[in-house]
């Protein structure tokens, strides 16, 4: 069996500037945070962030968003962290603000191989503005294309030596659905364990997905 | 009684035995404080899960199970966690039946504005969107006025969180059921007269010829 | 609490001729038997079923082929019931093939709301044919569309009487999608207990999808 | 040696370590018997799991943890369980490394016949249309002709499973490569010659100038 177990400057050596990186977590609810607070130290710049939001200014996604290290951010939200606003208006940073059932939605369509999808959010609203509209049983959907990411940073509660994870309660959010949708998978865990040790009835997110773990200390 | 008490006791009559409702944050969450007694109603929190209880005792915040605000909350019995595909898969495939929002504008249309002011504040849809599109209900729970400036207008100034979707708006002053002919004004605030609410409100009101006053008590 | 549980007579009634019905199971693994026993004998015509497959002679929805009591059969496998293949080849009853991730993606997109989506599945095959071509990212791929049903019927192994449910090992299959996608979903319970008796992270349906529960026995 | 142990042996050697595997019904199933010594392998089941393991012992079979062919199976450590939607998402999504399946017919192009016999057989193409297009590598695995007549045509009679898709034949006489220029004869099988090759393939061979035999043993 490979070992999948690095360290996490191992891990933050593999971005690269100029990469897209999807990130887990809601509200840095169930987000890496020792992999973000080493991102921030190395520094690595021009990135692509796909999140479902831009954290707080010193929690989750956030810490970067005021090192200023992303060129663009595709989120749902980011009221929380008054720096993107900043960057928004300042054109410093390119925002594009997707519903939230829709990011999730196509983050899980680049993850699982499909070519788009046809969704009735935000038919009627800026959103719309340059998609295709397209009329099925008399209702208007709109047609949203996959989202995928050079590199997919999560966070699990429980990972076993081949990756598979647990994320306790609420810490799932965009964790499952980033992890097929990206060429490389690291996952911080809070705790690693050996195979075997979790139920495959437990097990909410296969370790086929996973290339590398980082953490464990909790 | 408070203005948003009496918007909150108005609203949570609307609830039906056994509704899924998602309740967004600031008003309408105080919603779930006056569920009449014998109504069983499900709470889902877009983040993740469904069986939203009360906020926890002080001391005994859970940061792995939060709420869609990102605050900690607590799972009741029947409740379950999922990922945001899922979550949203939930909303829009018309499994909630009502959803509880805040609005910047209302108008007659039933369009409703609510995420952005451009140039000002810009903090994203998050799920709002998703919600106002997919849940069978939508209940927008606000003030009538802003700074004594008319929320519910002829026609919403402000870009558009979904078109045609509100169907019912309740404030402090009215409760409004949109129809296909327009607002009709069906209940009256404890405290307001119908003179008083026309003076409120900029779009055009049909009065029910059943007018009645909100049925809370203090 | 409304209480979902009822006979497996009061659950046949509901299911008229004419209708279209979805069962969960995989060549009858994970299938609601008892209620398909029920359903022989009540000997409702003129369904269209959506199946996985048509199991056995003797096995699954295959005894209600035998019956002949569908006069359409959206299904990704036909070959392990010969009278399907019979029935077909006589006109009897209607047959369309769909691939298996199609099916089942066909069905989740019922259930969650969405108006269609594009896969890479069938391009170039005789399942193309009538179907839209999308070519994205140079890639072809074809439309398919979202599938509902009047009823669900699905198979779980332990279900609370709010119908969260859990299914053991392979019996998931079909089932956790189809209770997404139907007007009317009744689960066949190997064993139902009190709420709360599951935990919040093993639910893997939520029961606020299920109309009504039979069985128990087990 | 047998024909089929032969097919399973060659095939086994094309699997690389760490690899996700699906086997189809039949002779595919039998390469898990014979996967190189350090070589993990995880083997995917269409109808629900990773981690397939071998068949129970008799008397221990559990009819709740079947395989694709809906037969008793069992699940290793670090396996886990999943619906339909999710098990298609892993294959579509190319998160299957590769798929070994039987053959009715195989062309020059890469195109392969597999699911029906117009008139004839019907069975259903079941999960082959998504798993031939999803997985990274495809590979044929049969034996070289059917009663005496030859199966790798120059163009395939029967309707398409998919199209121009294979990567590798293999058979009892031969390993075939599926390349842009043609099909390569890459390496013979234990007893047969390039001339019995020829003479048992309709389709042009491109003789590989590495002519290898098969390093198969007893």
């Amino acid at each position: 069996m490979k070992n999948k177990i690095i360290s996490i400057k191992e891990a933050v050596d593999k971005i690269k500037d100029g990469m897209t990186i999807m990130v887990g977590g809601f509200l840095a609810n169930g987000s890496p945070e020792n992999i973000i607070d080493a991102l921030v130290e190395k520094n690595v710049k021009d990135l692509t962030l796909i999140c479902n939001d831009t954290g707080f200014p010193d929690k989750g996604v956030g810490k970067m968003v005021v090192n200023k290290q992303f060129k663009k951010i595709i989120a749902s939200h980011i009221g929380t962290n008054r720096e993107t606003g900043n960057q928004m208006n300042s054109g410093e940073t390119e925002v594009v603000l997707v519903p939230q059932g829709t990011l999730a939605e196509r983050v899980r369509c680049g993850g699982n191989g499909l070519g788009g999808f046809y969704t009735p959010t935000g038919v009627g609203t800026e959103v719309a503005e340059g998609k295709e509209v397209k009329i099925i049983n008399g209702k208007e959907y709109l047609f949203e294309t996959p989202l995928r990411a050079d590199v997919a940073l999560l966070k699990a509660s429980v990972v076993d030596k081949k990756g598979n994870m647990i994320f306790n309660k609420t810490m799932k959010n965009f964790n499952p659905l980033m992890a097929t949708a990206a060429d490389l998978v690291i996952v911080e865990a809070d705790k690693i364990v050996e195979v075997g040790e979790i139920d495959p009835e437990h097990v909410m997110c296969s370790g086929i997905f996973v290339d590398y773990i980082v953490g464990g200390e909790k | 009684m408070d203005a948003k008490v009496v918007i909150a006791k108005r609203v949570a009559q609307l609830l039906k035995d056994g509704d899924v409702v998602n309740l967004g944050i600031g008003l309408p969450t105080m919603v779930s404080n006056y569920i009449p007694e014998g109504i069983d109603i499900t709470f889902q929190s877009e983040n993740g899960f469904l069986g939203l209880g009360p906020a926890p005792a002080e001391g005994e915040e859970d940061w792995e199970l939060v709420n869609a605000g990102g605050m900690p909350s607590t799972i009741l019995p029947g409740g379950m966690f999922f990922d945001s595909a899922t979550s949203f898969g939930i909303i829009r495939g018309g499994h909630v039946d009502a959803t509880v929002l805040g609005a910047m504008e209302v108008d007659e249309k039933g369009n409703l504005a609510n995420y952005k002011i451009p140039g000002k504040l810009v903090p994203g849809m998050g799920g709002a969107m998703d919600l106002v599109v997919g849940a069978k209900t939508v209940i927008v729970a606000m003030q009538h006025t802003q700074k004594g400036k008319p929320k519910i207008l002829k026609q919403c100034t402000l870009p558009l969180t979904a078109k045609g979707e509100v169907n019912y708006i309740v404030t402090e002053m009215a409760l409004i059921r949109v129809t296909e002919e327009g607002l009709v004004l069906e209940e009256l605030g404890p405290e307001a007269t119908v003179e008083d609410v026309v003076a409120a409100t900029d779009a055009n009101l049909i009065i029910s010829p059943n007018l009645k006053r909100f049925g809370v008590e203090e």
